[in-house]
Protein backbone atom coordinates (compact mmCIF):
# COMPACT_ATOMS: atom_id res chain seq x y z
CA UNK A 1 0.00 0.00 0.00
CA UNK A 2 1.13 3.22 -0.75
CA UNK A 3 -0.40 6.87 -0.50
CA UNK A 4 1.57 9.85 -1.61
CA UNK A 5 0.68 13.81 -1.20
CA UNK A 6 3.25 15.48 -3.20
CA UNK A 7 3.99 18.41 -5.90
CA UNK A 8 5.69 16.71 -8.70
CA UNK A 9 3.88 14.48 -11.42
CA UNK A 10 3.11 10.77 -11.20
CA UNK A 11 4.12 7.89 -13.89
CA UNK A 12 1.00 5.68 -13.89
CA UNK A 13 3.30 3.31 -15.69
CA UNK A 14 5.69 3.46 -12.90
CA UNK A 15 3.09 2.70 -10.29
CA UNK A 16 1.19 0.37 -11.95
CA UNK A 17 4.60 -1.72 -12.61
CA UNK A 18 5.63 -1.24 -9.49
CA UNK A 19 2.32 -2.67 -8.09
CA UNK A 20 2.94 -5.82 -10.33
CA UNK A 21 6.39 -6.52 -10.61
CA UNK A 22 7.57 -10.09 -9.07
CA UNK A 23 3.86 -10.91 -8.48
CA UNK A 24 2.01 -14.01 -10.07
CA UNK A 25 -1.44 -13.72 -8.46
CA UNK A 26 -2.61 -10.50 -9.64
CA UNK A 27 -5.25 -10.71 -12.19
CA UNK A 28 -6.47 -7.33 -12.52
CA UNK A 29 -5.44 -3.82 -12.08
CA UNK A 30 -7.96 -1.09 -12.17
CA UNK A 31 -6.68 2.47 -12.22
CA UNK A 32 -7.48 6.27 -12.47
CA UNK A 33 -6.24 9.20 -13.39
CA UNK A 34 -7.75 12.49 -12.47
CA UNK A 35 -6.65 15.51 -15.10
CA UNK A 36 -6.70 19.33 -14.53
CA UNK A 37 -9.59 20.71 -17.32
CA UNK A 38 -9.74 23.83 -19.59
CA UNK A 39 -13.09 24.59 -18.44
CA UNK A 40 -15.40 24.09 -15.11
CA UNK A 41 -18.92 25.15 -15.39
CA UNK A 42 -18.76 27.46 -18.21
CA UNK A 43 -15.20 29.42 -17.75
CA UNK A 44 -12.22 28.92 -19.02
CA UNK A 45 -9.67 27.73 -16.28
CA UNK A 46 -5.88 28.71 -16.94
CA UNK A 47 -4.67 26.93 -13.60
CA UNK A 48 -5.73 26.00 -10.79
CA UNK A 49 -4.33 25.37 -7.14
CA UNK A 50 -4.79 22.33 -5.12
CA UNK A 51 -4.86 23.06 -0.86
CA UNK A 52 -4.98 20.68 1.37
CA UNK A 53 -4.69 19.79 5.50
CA UNK A 54 -1.10 18.28 5.96
CA UNK A 55 -1.50 15.23 8.33
CA UNK A 56 -5.41 14.90 7.97
CA UNK A 57 -4.80 14.20 4.23
CA UNK A 58 -2.81 11.21 4.35
CA UNK A 59 -5.33 9.80 7.78
CA UNK A 60 -7.86 10.56 5.15
CA UNK A 61 -6.33 8.49 2.86
CA UNK A 62 -5.43 5.80 4.73
CA UNK A 63 -8.96 5.43 6.19
CA UNK A 64 -10.61 5.38 2.95
CA UNK A 65 -8.14 2.85 1.27
CA UNK A 66 -8.66 0.62 4.83
CA UNK A 67 -12.57 0.61 4.06
CA UNK A 68 -11.62 -0.37 0.85
CA UNK A 69 -9.33 -3.14 1.72
CA UNK A 70 -12.58 -4.19 4.33
CA UNK A 71 -15.06 -4.57 1.66
CA UNK A 72 -13.02 -6.20 -1.49
CA UNK A 73 -10.38 -8.79 -1.41
CA UNK A 74 -7.05 -6.39 -2.29
CA UNK A 75 -3.64 -7.64 -3.26
CA UNK A 76 -2.83 -3.97 -3.33
CA UNK A 77 -3.75 -0.20 -3.33
CA UNK A 78 -1.70 2.81 -4.51
CA UNK A 79 -3.08 6.77 -4.18
CA UNK A 80 -1.07 9.88 -5.02
CA UNK A 81 -2.71 13.10 -4.50
CA UNK A 82 -0.58 16.21 -6.43
CA UNK A 83 -1.44 19.97 -4.50
CA UNK A 84 0.20 23.36 -5.75
CA UNK A 85 -0.35 25.14 -8.71
CA UNK A 86 -1.38 23.20 -12.20
CA UNK A 87 -2.28 23.73 -15.30
CA UNK A 88 -4.87 22.23 -17.66
CA UNK A 89 -3.86 18.52 -18.85
CA UNK A 90 -1.74 18.25 -15.78
CA UNK A 91 -2.72 14.76 -13.77
CA UNK A 92 -4.02 15.76 -10.15
CA UNK A 93 -4.87 12.52 -8.57
CA UNK A 94 -3.97 8.86 -9.29
CA UNK A 95 -5.66 5.54 -7.67
CA UNK A 96 -4.45 2.06 -8.62
CA UNK A 97 -5.84 -1.34 -7.38
CA UNK A 98 -4.48 -4.86 -7.75
CA UNK A 99 -6.84 -7.54 -7.11
CA UNK A 100 -7.29 -11.47 -8.13
CA UNK A 101 -10.18 -10.82 -10.09
CA UNK A 102 -11.64 -7.65 -12.32
CA UNK A 103 -14.83 -7.17 -10.54
CA UNK A 104 -13.42 -6.70 -7.33
CA UNK A 105 -10.21 -4.46 -8.79
CA UNK A 106 -13.35 -1.69 -10.71
CA UNK A 107 -15.22 -1.22 -7.41
CA UNK A 108 -12.38 -0.60 -5.04
CA UNK A 109 -10.91 1.72 -7.58
CA UNK A 110 -13.96 3.66 -7.79
CA UNK A 111 -15.06 3.89 -4.29
CA UNK A 112 -11.56 5.12 -3.17
CA UNK A 113 -11.99 7.77 -5.77
CA UNK A 114 -15.55 8.53 -4.75
CA UNK A 115 -15.16 8.67 -1.57
CA UNK A 116 -11.69 10.42 -1.92
CA UNK A 117 -13.55 13.42 -3.84
CA UNK A 118 -16.11 14.05 -0.26
CA UNK A 119 -13.56 12.87 2.51
CA UNK A 120 -10.27 14.06 1.80
CA UNK A 121 -9.30 17.57 2.81
CA UNK A 122 -8.55 18.98 -0.83
CA UNK A 123 -9.28 22.16 -2.26
CA UNK A 124 -9.45 23.47 -5.85
CA UNK A 125 -8.68 27.16 -6.49
CA UNK A 126 -9.22 28.15 -10.11
CA UNK A 127 -7.10 30.67 -12.10
CA UNK A 128 -10.31 32.22 -14.83
CA UNK A 129 -10.56 35.05 -16.96
CA UNK A 130 -12.84 36.75 -14.54
CA UNK A 131 -10.71 35.47 -11.65
CA UNK A 132 -9.58 33.85 -9.18
CA UNK A 133 -12.71 31.33 -7.51
CA UNK A 134 -12.90 28.49 -5.24
CA UNK A 135 -14.86 25.17 -6.66
CA UNK A 136 -17.64 24.36 -4.64
CA UNK A 137 -18.26 21.21 -3.80
CA UNK A 138 -20.70 18.85 -6.35
CA UNK A 139 -23.94 17.81 -5.84
CA UNK A 140 -23.33 14.67 -8.04
CA UNK A 141 -20.05 13.44 -5.61
CA UNK A 142 -22.08 13.51 -2.73
CA UNK A 143 -24.26 11.22 -4.56
CA UNK A 144 -22.11 9.16 -6.31
CA UNK A 145 -20.17 8.61 -2.60
CA UNK A 146 -23.57 7.96 -1.04
CA UNK A 147 -23.89 5.05 -3.93
CA UNK A 148 -21.87 3.10 -1.66
CA UNK A 149 -23.68 3.16 2.02
CA UNK A 150 -27.35 2.89 0.22
CA UNK A 151 -25.98 -0.80 -1.72
CA UNK B 1 -9.44 25.28 28.09
CA UNK B 2 -7.02 25.59 25.10
CA UNK B 3 -7.69 25.03 21.67
CA UNK B 4 -5.54 25.05 18.42
CA UNK B 5 -7.85 26.01 15.48
CA UNK B 6 -7.02 25.49 11.57
CA UNK B 7 -8.91 27.26 8.76
CA UNK B 8 -8.82 26.34 5.34
CA UNK B 9 -9.39 27.16 1.93
CA UNK B 10 -12.44 30.18 1.23
CA UNK B 11 -12.38 30.12 4.88
CA UNK B 12 -8.45 31.11 5.34
CA UNK B 13 -8.78 33.19 2.89
CA UNK B 14 -11.95 35.61 4.36
CA UNK B 15 -10.76 35.15 7.74
CA UNK B 16 -7.20 36.47 7.04
CA UNK B 17 -5.69 33.53 9.25
CA UNK B 18 -4.47 30.27 8.90
CA UNK B 19 -4.34 29.38 12.68
CA UNK B 20 -4.92 30.34 16.26
CA UNK B 21 -4.80 29.55 19.44
CA UNK B 22 -8.81 29.87 20.80
CA UNK B 23 -9.62 30.14 24.63
CA UNK B 24 -13.13 28.09 24.98
CA UNK B 25 -15.21 27.69 27.75
CA UNK B 26 -17.83 25.56 26.02
CA UNK B 27 -18.51 22.05 25.11
CA UNK B 28 -18.82 21.47 21.31
CA UNK B 29 -18.16 22.00 17.95
CA UNK B 30 -21.03 24.06 17.62
CA UNK B 31 -20.26 25.80 20.85
CA UNK B 32 -16.71 26.38 19.35
CA UNK B 33 -18.50 27.86 16.09
CA UNK B 34 -20.77 30.32 17.63
CA UNK B 35 -17.98 31.72 19.76
CA UNK B 36 -16.43 32.31 16.69
CA UNK B 37 -19.70 33.51 14.95
CA UNK B 38 -19.55 35.86 17.61
CA UNK B 39 -16.99 37.72 16.47
CA UNK B 40 -19.31 39.55 13.96
CA UNK B 41 -17.83 40.66 10.31
CA UNK B 42 -16.72 37.73 7.45
CA UNK B 43 -17.09 35.46 10.92
CA UNK B 44 -20.85 35.82 11.26
CA UNK B 45 -20.75 35.47 7.51
CA UNK B 46 -19.18 32.46 6.51
CA UNK B 47 -20.01 29.82 9.89
CA UNK B 48 -23.83 31.24 9.71
CA UNK B 49 -26.56 28.62 9.84
CA UNK B 50 -26.80 27.47 6.33
CA UNK B 51 -23.29 27.91 4.93
CA UNK B 52 -21.86 24.77 4.07
CA UNK B 53 -18.44 23.92 6.52
CA UNK B 54 -16.93 20.91 7.72
CA UNK B 55 -15.61 20.39 11.51
CA UNK B 56 -12.60 17.85 12.35
CA UNK B 57 -11.27 17.32 15.94
CA UNK B 58 -7.49 15.88 15.84
CA UNK B 59 -7.98 15.55 11.99
CA UNK B 60 -11.48 13.56 11.49
CA UNK B 61 -14.28 14.79 10.51
CA UNK B 62 -16.82 15.41 13.31
CA UNK B 63 -20.76 16.40 13.69
CA UNK B 64 -21.30 19.92 15.57
CA UNK B 65 -22.65 18.02 18.43
CA UNK B 66 -18.46 16.53 19.44
CA UNK B 67 -17.23 17.10 22.13
CA UNK B 68 -13.63 18.83 22.55
CA UNK B 69 -10.67 17.70 24.15
CA UNK B 70 -8.76 20.15 26.00
CA UNK B 71 -5.41 20.76 23.17
CA UNK B 72 -7.65 19.86 20.38
CA UNK B 73 -6.72 20.38 16.79
CA UNK B 74 -9.87 21.81 15.77
CA UNK B 75 -10.02 22.50 12.18
CA UNK B 76 -12.77 24.42 9.93
CA UNK B 77 -13.06 24.12 6.52
CA UNK B 78 -15.40 24.22 3.40
CA UNK B 79 -16.79 20.81 1.63
CA UNK B 80 -13.73 19.30 0.14
CA UNK B 81 -13.12 19.45 -3.67
CA UNK B 82 -9.96 17.41 -4.60
CA UNK B 83 -9.10 14.28 -6.95
CA UNK C 1 -9.86 5.76 -30.98
CA UNK C 2 -7.28 2.61 -30.86
CA UNK C 3 -7.49 -1.07 -30.85
CA UNK C 4 -4.99 -3.54 -31.55
CA UNK C 5 -3.96 -7.13 -31.26
CA UNK C 6 -0.49 -8.16 -30.53
CA UNK C 7 2.14 -10.93 -29.35
CA UNK C 8 4.27 -7.69 -27.87
CA UNK C 9 3.87 -6.75 -24.16
CA UNK C 10 2.18 -3.28 -24.07
CA UNK C 11 3.09 0.24 -22.26
CA UNK C 12 0.27 1.14 -19.85
CA UNK C 13 1.91 4.79 -19.31
CA UNK C 14 2.96 5.40 -22.62
CA UNK C 15 -1.05 4.37 -24.12
CA UNK C 16 -2.36 6.80 -21.21
CA UNK C 17 0.09 9.29 -21.94
CA UNK C 18 -0.99 9.10 -25.64
CA UNK C 19 -4.50 9.55 -24.98
CA UNK C 20 -3.90 12.79 -22.74
CA UNK C 21 -1.04 14.24 -24.72
CA UNK C 22 -2.01 17.76 -25.90
CA UNK C 23 -5.40 17.29 -24.59
CA UNK C 24 -7.10 19.92 -21.82
CA UNK C 25 -10.92 18.40 -22.26
CA UNK C 26 -10.31 15.44 -20.39
CA UNK C 27 -11.20 15.64 -16.75
CA UNK C 28 -10.85 10.91 -15.93
CA UNK C 29 -8.81 7.94 -17.33
CA UNK C 30 -9.84 5.04 -16.36
CA UNK C 31 -7.74 2.30 -17.49
CA UNK C 32 -7.69 -1.63 -16.64
CA UNK C 33 -4.94 -4.46 -17.11
CA UNK C 34 -5.28 -8.37 -17.16
CA UNK C 35 -2.53 -10.02 -15.90
CA UNK C 36 -1.41 -13.80 -16.56
CA UNK C 37 -2.08 -15.68 -13.20
CA UNK C 38 0.11 -18.82 -11.77
CA UNK C 39 -2.84 -20.68 -10.43
CA UNK C 40 -6.56 -21.32 -11.96
CA UNK C 41 -9.00 -23.28 -10.58
CA UNK C 42 -6.93 -25.24 -8.10
CA UNK C 43 -4.11 -25.97 -10.25
CA UNK C 44 -0.75 -23.95 -10.87
CA UNK C 45 -0.48 -22.68 -14.04
CA UNK C 46 3.01 -22.27 -15.45
CA UNK C 47 2.49 -20.80 -18.84
CA UNK C 48 -0.79 -20.06 -21.09
CA UNK C 49 -1.24 -19.42 -25.45
CA UNK C 50 -3.87 -17.18 -26.31
CA UNK C 51 -5.46 -18.00 -29.72
CA UNK C 52 -7.76 -15.59 -31.47
CA UNK C 53 -9.87 -15.58 -34.80
CA UNK C 54 -7.83 -12.66 -37.02
CA UNK C 55 -10.12 -10.49 -38.54
CA UNK C 56 -13.38 -10.95 -36.09
CA UNK C 57 -11.34 -10.01 -33.17
CA UNK C 58 -10.29 -6.82 -34.64
CA UNK C 59 -14.21 -6.70 -35.53
CA UNK C 60 -15.77 -7.58 -32.45
CA UNK C 61 -13.86 -5.12 -30.32
CA UNK C 62 -14.42 -2.29 -32.94
CA UNK C 63 -18.45 -3.21 -32.08
CA UNK C 64 -17.51 -3.35 -28.17
CA UNK C 65 -16.12 0.04 -28.03
CA UNK C 66 -18.56 1.35 -30.86
CA UNK C 67 -21.21 0.23 -28.32
CA UNK C 68 -19.33 1.68 -25.20
CA UNK C 69 -19.30 5.11 -26.60
CA UNK C 70 -22.89 5.43 -28.29
CA UNK C 71 -23.63 4.84 -23.72
CA UNK C 72 -21.23 7.13 -22.71
CA UNK C 73 -19.58 10.82 -23.30
CA UNK C 74 -16.25 9.60 -24.23
CA UNK C 75 -12.99 11.08 -25.76
CA UNK C 76 -11.11 8.49 -26.34
CA UNK C 77 -11.37 4.43 -26.27
CA UNK C 78 -7.62 1.97 -26.62
CA UNK C 79 -7.98 -1.40 -26.44
CA UNK C 80 -5.05 -3.74 -26.76
CA UNK C 81 -5.38 -7.81 -26.38
CA UNK C 82 -1.93 -9.81 -26.49
CA UNK C 83 -2.07 -13.31 -28.11
CA UNK C 84 0.32 -16.18 -28.13
CA UNK C 85 2.21 -17.85 -25.15
CA UNK C 86 2.21 -15.61 -21.73
CA UNK C 87 3.94 -16.38 -18.44
CA UNK C 88 2.43 -15.91 -15.24
CA UNK C 89 2.57 -11.91 -14.31
CA UNK C 90 2.65 -11.22 -18.14
CA UNK C 91 -0.04 -8.43 -19.24
CA UNK C 92 -2.74 -9.69 -21.44
CA UNK C 93 -5.21 -6.70 -21.77
CA UNK C 94 -5.41 -3.02 -21.69
CA UNK C 95 -8.63 -1.25 -21.68
CA UNK C 96 -8.18 2.85 -21.38
CA UNK C 97 -10.88 4.83 -21.37
CA UNK C 98 -11.28 8.81 -21.43
CA UNK C 99 -14.23 11.16 -20.55
CA UNK C 100 -14.82 14.42 -19.07
CA UNK C 101 -15.98 12.98 -15.89
CA UNK C 102 -15.10 9.97 -13.92
CA UNK C 103 -18.09 7.99 -13.73
CA UNK C 104 -18.80 7.86 -17.06
CA UNK C 105 -15.20 6.79 -17.67
CA UNK C 106 -15.27 3.90 -15.06
CA UNK C 107 -18.42 2.58 -15.97
CA UNK C 108 -17.15 2.78 -19.92
CA UNK C 109 -14.27 0.60 -19.30
CA UNK C 110 -15.73 -1.87 -17.26
CA UNK C 111 -18.02 -2.56 -19.63
CA UNK C 112 -15.95 -3.13 -22.29
CA UNK C 113 -14.07 -5.27 -20.04
CA UNK C 114 -17.39 -7.53 -19.18
CA UNK C 115 -18.41 -7.29 -22.87
CA UNK C 116 -15.03 -8.73 -23.97
CA UNK C 117 -14.71 -11.53 -21.66
CA UNK C 118 -17.87 -12.77 -23.25
CA UNK C 119 -17.90 -11.66 -27.50
CA UNK C 120 -14.29 -10.91 -28.52
CA UNK C 121 -13.06 -14.37 -30.03
CA UNK C 122 -9.71 -15.05 -27.56
CA UNK C 123 -9.29 -18.41 -26.25
CA UNK C 124 -6.74 -19.31 -23.67
CA UNK C 125 -5.23 -22.68 -23.16
CA UNK C 126 -3.08 -22.87 -19.78
CA UNK C 127 0.11 -25.50 -19.42
CA UNK C 128 -0.34 -26.69 -15.70
CA UNK C 129 1.61 -29.73 -14.17
CA UNK C 130 -1.27 -31.93 -14.67
CA UNK C 131 -0.73 -30.95 -18.68
CA UNK C 132 -2.55 -28.94 -21.11
CA UNK C 133 -6.25 -27.50 -20.78
CA UNK C 134 -8.19 -24.94 -22.34
CA UNK C 135 -9.85 -22.98 -19.90
CA UNK C 136 -13.38 -22.92 -19.84
CA UNK C 137 -16.15 -19.42 -20.08
CA UNK C 138 -16.96 -18.94 -16.89
CA UNK C 139 -20.30 -17.87 -15.39
CA UNK C 140 -19.21 -15.41 -13.51
CA UNK C 141 -18.09 -13.58 -16.73
CA UNK C 142 -22.05 -14.30 -18.27
CA UNK C 143 -23.71 -12.42 -15.19
CA UNK C 144 -21.05 -10.04 -15.70
CA UNK C 145 -21.75 -8.89 -19.09
CA UNK C 146 -25.59 -9.73 -18.78
CA UNK C 147 -25.56 -6.42 -15.82
CA UNK C 148 -25.05 -4.05 -18.95
CA UNK C 149 -28.55 -5.55 -20.42
CA UNK C 150 -30.82 -5.73 -17.53
CA UNK C 151 -30.22 -2.35 -16.29
CA UNK D 1 -23.37 -24.16 -51.94
CA UNK D 2 -19.92 -23.67 -51.13
CA UNK D 3 -19.07 -22.17 -47.55
CA UNK D 4 -15.95 -21.93 -45.89
CA UNK D 5 -15.58 -23.44 -41.93
CA UNK D 6 -12.87 -22.14 -39.51
CA UNK D 7 -12.48 -24.02 -36.24
CA UNK D 8 -10.76 -22.34 -33.12
CA UNK D 9 -9.46 -23.42 -29.65
CA UNK D 10 -10.41 -27.21 -28.27
CA UNK D 11 -12.63 -27.77 -31.67
CA UNK D 12 -9.90 -26.79 -33.79
CA UNK D 13 -7.70 -29.48 -31.73
CA UNK D 14 -10.28 -32.10 -31.74
CA UNK D 15 -10.98 -32.21 -35.41
CA UNK D 16 -7.73 -32.05 -36.35
CA UNK D 17 -8.51 -29.12 -38.70
CA UNK D 18 -8.31 -25.39 -38.91
CA UNK D 19 -10.39 -24.51 -42.06
CA UNK D 20 -12.27 -26.73 -45.16
CA UNK D 21 -14.65 -25.64 -47.47
CA UNK D 22 -18.74 -27.15 -47.24
CA UNK D 23 -20.56 -28.27 -49.72
CA UNK D 24 -23.85 -27.25 -48.18
CA UNK D 25 -27.05 -28.23 -49.51
CA UNK D 26 -28.97 -27.14 -46.23
CA UNK D 27 -30.35 -23.71 -45.11
CA UNK D 28 -29.36 -22.66 -41.36
CA UNK D 29 -26.15 -22.50 -39.12
CA UNK D 30 -28.47 -25.30 -37.49
CA UNK D 31 -28.27 -27.51 -40.98
CA UNK D 32 -24.78 -27.15 -41.03
CA UNK D 33 -23.86 -28.46 -37.68
CA UNK D 34 -25.94 -31.24 -38.02
CA UNK D 35 -24.21 -32.44 -41.42
CA UNK D 36 -20.98 -31.85 -39.67
CA UNK D 37 -22.24 -33.96 -36.70
CA UNK D 38 -23.14 -36.77 -39.09
CA UNK D 39 -19.73 -37.41 -39.55
CA UNK D 40 -19.25 -39.28 -36.29
CA UNK D 41 -16.35 -39.40 -33.82
CA UNK D 42 -15.30 -36.08 -32.56
CA UNK D 43 -17.72 -34.12 -34.86
CA UNK D 44 -20.72 -36.03 -33.47
CA UNK D 45 -19.43 -35.62 -29.70
CA UNK D 46 -18.04 -31.88 -30.10
CA UNK D 47 -21.16 -30.36 -31.59
CA UNK D 48 -23.73 -32.67 -29.44
CA UNK D 49 -27.09 -30.88 -28.33
CA UNK D 50 -25.84 -29.89 -25.23
CA UNK D 51 -22.38 -28.85 -25.94
CA UNK D 52 -21.56 -25.51 -25.42
CA UNK D 53 -20.57 -24.01 -28.52
CA UNK D 54 -20.34 -20.28 -30.64
CA UNK D 55 -21.14 -20.10 -34.70
CA UNK D 56 -20.03 -16.73 -36.51
CA UNK D 57 -21.12 -16.18 -40.02
CA UNK D 58 -19.43 -13.62 -41.57
CA UNK D 59 -17.48 -12.74 -38.49
CA UNK D 60 -20.76 -12.29 -36.67
CA UNK D 61 -21.64 -14.07 -33.77
CA UNK D 62 -25.23 -15.56 -34.77
CA UNK D 63 -27.58 -17.65 -33.62
CA UNK D 64 -28.37 -21.38 -35.01
CA UNK D 65 -32.19 -20.33 -36.95
CA UNK D 66 -29.31 -17.81 -38.88
CA UNK D 67 -29.44 -18.42 -42.37
CA UNK D 68 -25.95 -19.31 -44.20
CA UNK D 69 -25.59 -16.98 -47.39
CA UNK D 70 -23.03 -18.69 -50.20
CA UNK D 71 -19.56 -18.40 -49.81
CA UNK D 72 -20.38 -17.53 -46.32
CA UNK D 73 -17.35 -17.52 -43.93
CA UNK D 74 -18.48 -19.68 -41.01
CA UNK D 75 -16.49 -20.39 -37.66
CA UNK D 76 -17.20 -22.84 -34.95
CA UNK D 77 -15.91 -22.20 -31.70
CA UNK D 78 -16.01 -22.78 -28.16
CA UNK D 79 -17.08 -19.97 -25.60
CA UNK D 80 -14.46 -17.03 -25.58
CA UNK D 81 -12.20 -17.19 -23.16
CA UNK D 82 -10.04 -13.76 -23.33
CA UNK D 83 -9.06 -10.54 -21.39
Amino acid sequence: MKILVQAEAFDLGAEVNAISQGHTDIGAIASFVGLARDSNEGSGVQAMTLEHYPGMTEKALAALVDEARSRWALLDVTVIHRVGRLLPGDSIVLVAVASSHRGEAFAACEYIMDALKTRAPFWKKEETPEGERWVDARVSDDAAAARWTDS
Amino acid sequence: MNLRVLYFARLREHFGLAEENVDFAGATAADLVAQLQARGGVWAEELAAGRAFRVAVNQDIVTLDAILPDHAEVAIFPPVTGG
